[in-house]
């Protein structure tokens, strides 16, 4: 990022004169106001609103109204985009974020690519948390039983009981989510403070509580470490899907993406083993990929720890002692690993994301006989991001059994939807409070709602990782009457300040002086500038590691089993559900499964042949009295002893998608028969005194008969196409290719002719006299994380349709990620190709459109003129790549609210015409004008399409082909360059790097004389 | 009434006198209609009903309606486009083409058969324009002076050629059928009074029987006769080319043009068969229609699907020589893809049913030739479904491989469409004479 | 003004007898009606081909080169667009739509050459010496010139051939 | 002799409605050719008084033409950086002085009636105190291209393209009217000879991209 955009970014910012406060906020309740507008006024005059209102009458034309501000703001200058840096709340990771501010709104967040976290990118739930700011669901006001009262209201009557509480000693309990801003915890500490017996407790619904408690007996510290995945060599992951969904997987994501070098003059690429049972995002990216039973995997675990400990020399309890491996396991070679671990000790990395803390134990063991402490591991300034305490939990919930619970709050979690409860114990206390935003399962129980700021209207600030500390601040009035958590919190403890006084406060006094700056206003706005700040703080203390711990862990042996495991597990735009209403998430298709709208339950090929199910038909699931009825979607790659359903599903938020899609004569509702989206399986977790637990032994499973159609983008999985269809030697198709670590370091590519130049029919009547932009995408990179298509729905408006229109393959993204499996003996590879439209210099589209509705621009883009479209589909029919996307119905844009998200530079597009990715054209035209306007040349990299902006593994590379100097240029050059159907001769101006794997002959030699 | 006779009998049986012709032709126009056609005519007003609601309903929600996707964009609609067009061309065939062959026998069928053409023609129009996501939009096509810039039309595109190709097509058609018409609207204009009279004296153009005036206009005759011998190859040749030029497998194939000309002719005969043996049968012409003309049309739909079963056989073997993997797969995937039923369908239409057509006894047999005629349309229907849909949905990547299947809202369209050309057709037997009365006379005495 | 001589027929090969018959006496023959074209009438009255080829011929080539111009100046001259990389002048791709216009201009122009040259336009009351001849009759007008005219020879010859009404009128209403 | 009068009659009347329909003819346009547009706005702003006699800059209100994709309509805070000195023409203060000094009395403040309404809509009474809501000014656009086009003002304007090559001598008009069709053809033609419109500079792009997206 060059420092010329850096300026630019935040020039317009006037936080840096310290004038931001009274600017952003002109409606504080303690400000006088220069001119009171109304909510609606805001919205009314929020930039340069162009109404248009059919006059009846005569007129000409539609009267179009413009609107000025009567008294102009210095930060909104009408049609130009700001930039906020803040920090994105959708998930507990708190990456960086700039929030692209128009007109006196946000309309698109991007990632911060100075953020030491995320590395610029942003993930698919985060891009998608601009939408939840305008979402009509929101709660207006807050509640007292259900109705909608004042804030004062509110206020009264808690504060009423609340004293009541301070006087009667009676027990307050305050349940959050990770909240792991410093003052926040300064603002409970108070508020709780003011009882005499009240507590704060902390859960994740997808919790790494075992992980803490690990720490806990191994290190003497309860904490989740920071892992440096940039600086492991080989990494072993036990179930840790760390680039999907475990801890920070965006931060993992860039620093996995940091490792690998694989154009280096010495190609680096690290070692990846992944031990799971079912086919995660981190697994399809692995070099090495074990299916295994929840059991079996910590079996393995334990195995790979007494092989390590045996290399390493370390004396271990007899009951450690290797075991050998069964037969049913003799797909995994535990020996090539632990070499290979053994050979980069010191650069080794074991993760595990069992919630098991037997299991943790061994794997910070491990970590400890390979080395990582200190290099791959970071356990003085470990990460916050995950501070459930699951006992703690397990502790409120006897508590809640017993009916001692005299009040509860809870903030920023829905424990009546995402945890085993039954709903009478939250019924059954007496002041129960809930600050959620929402008309959720947790506010609909509670007395009181206080409904809490989303998090682009409000102040907060973050610590996601021991000293570096983030603010959010708000980009927009907030749009209802709503109020901060702080700010509420604080008021109940007597003292009515707003957050933004709460937090100056708090950094005055407690983080400015680890901040090593001057003066406190340049350090607050320097941060407010940057995004982030890095404190020196001093280490949390953890100790060296105590083999001692190693007494709790028992041995079992594995029992071979037939039986049937239930693993639940999140996915990656669902999560744990809390996002489960925004309609791009739902409609996202799964980075694996391809499906959207749904959750499933996931089979093994051969258990779905064994119960003969297809895709599509019903399977019930039962154990005990419990049982649970979900479509079937079978999964290579999965082991065939394990049952996967996603978590997040099935919540009272997505009732509001019966409407969703456009209403004709055969539409089908989005919804299922429960009357929402997918089925809830929180009463499937387990929770123990150990913690929350995602998996369940010795479930049944049986064919129910009945179909609940799935509604996935792709039809057909395989690279390779259907067996009795295949033409000799065409059983593969050249789309994606792949090469050996081995085979670029020798420096013998397997691809030789891609560059062969292809003869010519025509005269070059066409050249390009300023720029050719292209795309380089580097598959080895793509993890299939799916950021890149909400950051492409966010930038361009492209409408969501509804499942039964996916179903009908009619989804709408102009950027999809295919996934590909190619089997190979036992072992499924995965592969992921960001797939949009490839700007072909000799466009099939072009030419058969009649109306010249797309042509080809003398930027080498391929254009497609909405305005001009008569939608004769001909040109996507000729699409060699099917990228192209017709608008089918009128999508839906009635929701005023929601249309406030959309990007006035991108138009929305009509009924009957044909749409698809521009590259974003947009972004092209505002940088060249910019850049003309202030007479400075265009720089390579200056121009970010929306996908590369908001891609965590920097896998997108756009520029100009014509400059020999720009990075897409010598990306070009790589030997892992090719062009996808390059032999059609399109001449796509999108390239692909190749997935590159590193199965080292050496080391298979090794796997061979394992097996032996 | 299916009592054998030779083929060698004259042309026009039942030794009819001028008169006799006149009145024989004429009299179907002047009776009350039968019960037959009033029960036909409302079942294609009631199909043709259907259309419109399910067209009016498609046009107003979105091409939605239909159970097209992002993979497969044409379906039905293009596939009811070629379906139509191919069926008109054999009127066109009958009257230019054998007339300028100097097949007589054509005289008796000749009026009719470009009736079919004119109506099929319309049916045919009707999809590409409906097809679009932005009707109302469709005169963009046509290139005329305007405010953009101007902007004119793609001339490289194939719709822009099937644009011209069309209703050019349209135009000679309905010019010919009504110079042909001339004629015998002043022969019934002279044998009528009242409106009838003065509507067949407009529609005549004055027409004297001049024999200097027929010198003329056997020439204008003969002259739009040579120019719609290309022109009617040339249309069915522009539109396989919307498929030949494209880059999809399955449909880029330069042995297109004649393999849809010769499909068109062969549906376009058996189109005609089915009318005819409906409207000798109906309108009491056996002695107009006779099995000569039955055998002759029999013997070229025989012939026709030796072509078209040649080009299913090259087509596939090109495909497997080709040694490109994308091209093999779509014919293998074609035949035995999920689709596949459609292909075989296709094959046993019109690759197996018209070989029974070798027997005489199965020419002479006017139930089964009926029955043999409706089942090459139907196979002749689903070799465009085939080329149109197997082709499409799957392609180059396989993760956009889709499948399709039609919505209620196609069906009724494709019904409608039928019912529109019945509707025009029986309105034509009723208000025209279905045979041409001063050709006829022509071959009488033969 | 002069005075008309009307021989009605039943057959063709009367007709065309009767027809060449007159000619070679040197009768005038004002018109023949006939239900439909009766081959080699033409002949026998003498007629010479009709110059509507040329009239095609010419039209269809304005219309061929006409519509070939346009295409290269719309595509490549007045607005050269980048249409899938395809040259400006992509001349192939413009020879289906001139084929179909040359046959447009053709067709349409012959046939409105021809309803020109015959004055037949709708709503144009046709003259004819009877309604049969569009049904059944075939009718020889000859004009009688001048004193020579023999009608005793003329009527003799069309008894030759079969004739089934004789009639004269005062040739006003002739064309 | 009457039919040679009803004749003459006759032609005379065609003549006329020929004549009639040819100077409706001039007035006929496609639909979406806005020329002519000339609405009422909520103030009587004259771009005559203040651009043409005042000679004030375009960018002085319209500050954004330079910077923006939109030229921007000023605020009325705007209008304020003179209006709250200058509240009516300087004849009518002129008058009231005059008038003050012959009846010897204080000169009171005269507010023209347009600018009342400005204050109204900043919520001013006359003596520029607070009084009463503000409420916006809802100008009515008249130079609009449809939504599916993306006009940049800075391009244009920092390529030295005048405003009035656009918008039309709107310095002599005293309500302001549309002068230009702002048809696709119209922008198209200056984008291939900008020269010839009398602007320097490089040669501006004729793909669809430039204003299609």
């Amino acid at each position: 990022m060059s420092t010329q955009i850096h300026k630019q970014y935040w020039k317009a910012l006037e936080e840096r004169n310290g004038a931001v406060p009274e600017d952003l906020h002109p409606h504080h309740p303690h400000e006088e106001k220069e001119i009171p507008v109304g909510r609606r006024d805001f919205l009314k005059l929020a930039g340069f609103t162009v109404g248009g209102t059919l006059l009846a009458g005569c007129q000409r034309a539609p009267v179009e109204k413009a609107i000025p501000f009567l008294i102009q703001p210095e930060e909104i200058h009408p049609g130009r985009s700001f930039y906020y840096a803040s920090t994105c709340g959708a998930c507990s990771a708190a990456c960086g974020i700039l929030i692209k501010n128009r007109d006196g709104r946000p309309i698109k967040l991007e990632g911060n690519p100075e953020h030491p976290l995320s590395r610029g990118g942003l993930c698919a739930v985060g891009q998608a948390a601009v939408l939840e700011l305008y979402d009509s669901l929101r709660l207006k006001k807050p509640k007292i039983s259900g109705k909608d009262v004042s804030w004062v209201e509110v206020d009264e009557a808690i504060k009423l009981r609340l004293d009541q509480l301070r006087r009667t000693g009676g027990r307050l309990r305050l349940l959050t989510g990770t909240l792991h801003g410093r003052t926040a915890a300064v603002v409970i500490e108070k508020f709780l403070g003011t009882f005499p017996n009240a507590q704060h407790i902390v859960y994740d619904p997808l919790s790494s509580s075992a992980i803490s408690q690990a720490y806990e007996q191994t290190h003497g510290q309860r904490l989740v470490p920071r892992f440096h995945l940039d600086r492991a060599l080989t990494i072993a992951s036990f179930d840790a899907d760390f680039l999907g969904t475990w801890i920070s997987p965006l931060e993992f994501t860039g620093s996995w993406r940091a490792a690998r070098r694989p154009d280096a003059e010495h190609p680096l690429v690290p070692y990846h083993a992944q031990f799971e049972s079912r086919m995660s995002v981190t697994g399809s990216k692995a070099d090495d990929r074990f299916p295994a039973a929840p059991a079996e995997i910590r079996y393995l675990l334990r195995e790979l720890t007494s092989l390590l400990a045996a290399k390493a020399n370390v004396p271990i309890p007899d009951r450690l002692k290797q075991q050998g491996v069964p037969a049913s396991l003799s797909h995994v070679s535990l020996n090539k690993v632990a070499d290979r671990l053994w050979e980069t000790r010191g650069h080794s990395l074991i993760v595990a994301g069992l919630q098991d803390v037997e299991s943790q134990l061994l794997c910070n063991f491990a970590n400890h006989l390979l080395g990582s402490y200190g290099t791959t591991i970071d356990l003085e300034h470990p990460s916050r991001q995950k501070q459930g305490n699951d006992r703690a939990l397990a502790g409120l919930v006897s508590e809640l059994r017993e009916g001692a619970v005299d009040a509860l709050l809870i903030a920023g979690v829905n424990p009546a939807y995402e945890l085993p409860l039954e709903p009478e114990l939250l019924r059954g206390v007496p002041l129960l409070v809930s600050f959620s935003p929402y008309w959720d399962e947790t506010s609909q129980l509670a007395h009181f709602v206080c409904p809490d700021h989303h998090f682009l209207e409000s102040w907060g600030d973050t610590e996601p990782v021991h000293g570096i500390v983030s603010l959010m601040q708000p980009a927009l009035e907030p749009l209802f009457e709503t109020r901060s958590l702080l700010e509420s919190l604080s008021a109940w403890a007597g003292e009515l300040k707003s957050a933004y006084e709460i937090i100056q406060e708090n950094w005055r006094l407690n983080l400015f002086p680890l901040s090593g700056a001057k003066t406190f206003e340049s350090f607050w706005d320097q941060t407010l500038h940057d995004g982030y700040a890095k404190l020196q703080r001093p280490s949390v203390g953890a100790e060296n590691f105590r083999t001692a711990a190693l007494e709790a862990v028992r041995s079992e042996p594995l029992v071979p089993g037939h039986a049937l495991a239930l693993v639940l597990y999140p996915k990656v735009a669902i999560t744990d559900g809390r996002h489960a209403h925004n309609p791009w998430l739902q409609e996202l298709p799964d980075p694996i499964s391809k499906v959207t709208w749904d959750n499933y339950a996931c089979l093994s090929p051969q258990l779905a042949r064994d119960l003969k199910v297809e895709e599509g038909e019903t399977v019930l699931i039962r154990k005990g009295n419990r049982s649970l009825e979900l479509p079937v979607n079978i999964q290579p790659g999965q082991h065939r002893g394990v049952v996967s359903v996603a978590l997040g599903y099935g919540g009272m938020m997505t009732e509001r998608f019966a409407h969703i899609g456009p209403k004709w004569l055969e539409a089908l509702p989005s919804i299922g028969r429960n009357g929402r989206v997918g089925q809830n399986v929180s009463e499937w977790l387990g929770l123990t005194a150990d913690g929350l637990s995602y998996e369940l032994d010795e479930i049944k499973i049986e064919k129910t008969g009945r179909k609940h159609p799935i509604a996935s983008t792709q039809t057909h999985h395989y690279l390779t196409v259907p067996k009795h269809l295949a033409p000799r030697g065409g059983e593969r198709r050249p789309i994606i290719q792949e090469t050996t670590l081995a085979a670029l370091t020798e420096g013998a590519h397997e691809e030789t002719a891609h560059h062969e130049k292809h003869p010519e029919l025509w005269s070059e009547d066409h050249i390009y006299p300023e720029h050719h932009w292209g795309l380089v995408i580097d598959l080895d990179a793509c993890t299939g994380c799916s950021a890149c298509v909400i950051a492409c729905q966010s930038e361009n408006n492209i409408p969501v349709v509804g499942k039964d229109e996916v179903r009908r393959q009619r989804e709408m993204h102009w950027l999809r990620i295919d996934r590909y499996y190619y089997e190979e003996g036992a072992r499924v590879d995965v592969a992921y190709q960001p797939m949009m439209c490839q700007q072909c210099g000799h466009a099939p589209c072009e030419t058969v459109c009649p109306v010249l509705a797309t042509v080809h621009s003398s930027e080498g883009l391929n254009q497609q003129v909405y305005n001009r479209c008569v939608g004769t589909r001909y040109c996507a029919n000729n699409c060699p790549y099917k990228v192209r996307r017709f608008n089918w119905f009128d999508y839906a844009h009635e929701d005023r609210l929601q249309n406030l998200s959309l990007n006035p530079d991108v138009a929305v597009r009509s009924r009957g015409i044909m749409e698809k990715c521009t590259f974003c054209v947009q972004r092209i035209q505002e940088a060249k004008i910019e850049d003309r306007r202030q007479n400075r040349p265009l720089l390579d990299g200056e121009i970010q399409p929306a996908c590369q902006q908001s891609c965590p593994a920097q896998a997108i590379v756009f520029g100009d082909m014509k400059d020999p100097k720009s990075r897409i240029s010598q990306l070009i050059k790589t030997r892992r360059h090719y062009r996808v159907l390059e032999e059609t001769n399109v001449r796509p101006s999108v390239g692909y790097l190749s997935i590159v794997r590193n199965r080292g002959e050496h080391h298979e030699e090794t796997e061979g004389k394992s097996h032996a | 009434m299916l009592e054998a006779r030779e083929i060698s009998v004259p042309l026009i049986g039942g030794h009819k006198s001028l008169a006799q012709v006149t009145s024989d032709v004429c009299s179907a126009m002047d009776r009350r209609p039968t019960l037959w056609w009033w029960l036909a005519f409302s079942i294609a007003l009631l199909a043709l009903g259907v259309g419109i609601a399910a067209t009016s309903y498609q046009v107003a929600t979105g091409i939605g309606t239909w159970g097209l996707n992002r993979t497969v964009g044409w379906a039905f609609d293009i596939t009811n486009f070629v379906f139509w067009i191919g069926i008109g061309h054999a009127g066109t065939l009958i009257s230019a083409i054998l007339f300028l062959l100097r097949q007589r026998w054509r005289t008796s069928v000749n009026r009719s058969a470009e009736a079919m053409t004119i109506f099929a023609v319309i049916c045919a129009g009707i999809f590409p324009l409906i097809h679009m996501g932005r009707p109302w939009l469709a005169f963009w096509m046509f290139p005329y002076p305007n405010y953009r810039g101007p902007l004119w039309v793609n001339f490289r595109s194939p719709l822009v050629w099937d644009f011209f190709a069309i209703s050019t097509y349209f135009t000679i058609s309905l010019v010919f059928w009504y110079i042909g018409l001339i004629p015998d609207c002043a022969t019934i204009r002279d044998r009528s009074r009242g409106w009838r009279r003065k509507v067949f004296g407009i529609l005549s153009l004055g027409w004297d029987g001049s024999y200097r005036t027929w010198l003329r206009y056997e020439t204008v005759y003969l002259l739009l006769a040579g120019l719609a011998t290309p022109l009617v190859i040339s249309v069915h040749t522009i539109v396989s080319w919307d498929f030949a030029t494209s880059i999809i497998p399955g449909w880029h194939a330069t042995i297109f043009p004649p393999y849809f000309v010769a499909g068109a002719i062969f549906s376009g005969m058996a189109m005609v068969l089915t009318l005819m043996i409906l409207v000798r049968k109906t309108m009491n012409l056996q002695d107009y229609i006779t099995h000569r003309h039955v055998d002759v049309m029999c013997k070229m739909v025989l012939f026709t699907s030796g072509i078209v079963s040649l080009s299913y056989f090259t087509e596939f073997f090109t495909a497997l020589y080709s040694n490109n993997p994308y091209e093999q797969f779509t014919f293998i995937n074609r035949a035995f893809g999920p689709l596949g039923w459609s292909y075989w369908i296709m094959t046993s239409c019109n690759v197996l049913v018209p070989q029974f057509l070798w027997f005489k006894a199965v020419r002479r047999n006017l139930v089964v030739v009926f029955l043999i005629s409706i089942l090459v349309n139907v196979g002749m229907w689903f070799e465009r479904f085939v080329i149109i849909v197997t082709s499409l949905h799957r392609d180059f990547l396989p993760s956009s491989w889709s499948t399709y299947s039609p919505t209620t809202i196609e069906i009724a369209t494709l019904v409608g469409s039928f019912g529109l050309f019945f509707t025009l057709f029986l309105l034509f037997c009723r208000i025209l004479p279905v045979i041409a009365i001063g050709e006829v006379k022509g071959v009488l005495e033969e | 003004m002069s005075r008309i001589f009307i021989g009605t027929f039943e057959h063709e090969h009367d007709i065309v007898g009767v027809t060449r018959e007159s000619r070679l006496r040197g009768l005038r023959i004002a018109d023949v009606y006939v239900p439909y074209a009766v081959h080699g009438l033409d002949e026998a009255m003498g007629l010479k081909p009709s110059k509507l080829p040329w009239v095609c011929f010419a039209l269809g080539l304005f219309g061929a080169t006409f519509k070939v111009w346009f295409e290269f100046w719309t595509t490549a001259s007045d607005w050269p667009i980048n249409v899938g990389g395809k040259p400006w002048n992509s001349l192939p791709a413009f020879v289906p739509v001139t084929f179909e216009v040359m046959v447009l201009f053709a067709g349409v122009s012959t046939v409105i050459a021809f309803l020109a040259g015959q004055r037949m336009r709708p709503g144009k009351v046709a003259v004819m010496p009877s309604n049969r001849v569009t049904d059944d009759h075939f009718v020889l007008v000859l004009e009688q010139q001048d004193a020579s005219f023999d009608e005793v020879k003329v009527r003799e010859l069309f008894e030759k051939y079969n004739v089934i009404a004789v009639e004269e009128r005062g040739g006003k209403e002739e064309r | 002799m009457s039919s040679r009068i009803t004749t003459v009659f006759l032609i005379i009347a065609v003549l006329f409605s020929f004549l009639v329909i040819i100077s409706k003819l001039a007035l006929f346009r496609l639909p979406g050719d806005n020329r002519g547009y000339e609405p009422e706005q909520p103030i009587a702003f004259s771009h005559r008084l203040h651009a043409g006699e005042l000679e004030m800059s375009c960018q002085y209100c319209h500050s954004e033409a330079t910077s923006s994709r939109h030229a921007g309509i000023p605020a009325a805070s705007t209008c304020m950086n003179c209006h709250s000195v200058i509240t009516a023409s300087l004849g009518a203060v002129r008058a009231e002085e005059e008038a003050a000094a012959k009846e010897k009395r204080a000169v009171r403040p005269v507010v023209s009636q347009e600018l009342s309404k400005l204050y109204q809509a900043l919520g001013l009474d006359e003596q520029m105190k607070r009084a009463g809501t503000p409420r916006t000014v809802n100008w009515i656009k008249i130079h609009d291209v449809p939504d599916f086009v993306y006009f940049d003002h800075r391009a244009h304007v920092n390529a030295e393209v005048k405003c009035q090559s656009c918008h039309g001598p709107v310095e002599t008009m005293e309500r302001v009217r549309q002068i230009e069709n702002l048809s696709m053809g119209w922008c198209i033609n200056c984008h291939r000879d900008p020269q010839a419109q009398g602007i320097k500079g490089r040669n501006p792009s004729l793909d669809c991209a430039t204003c299609h997206y």
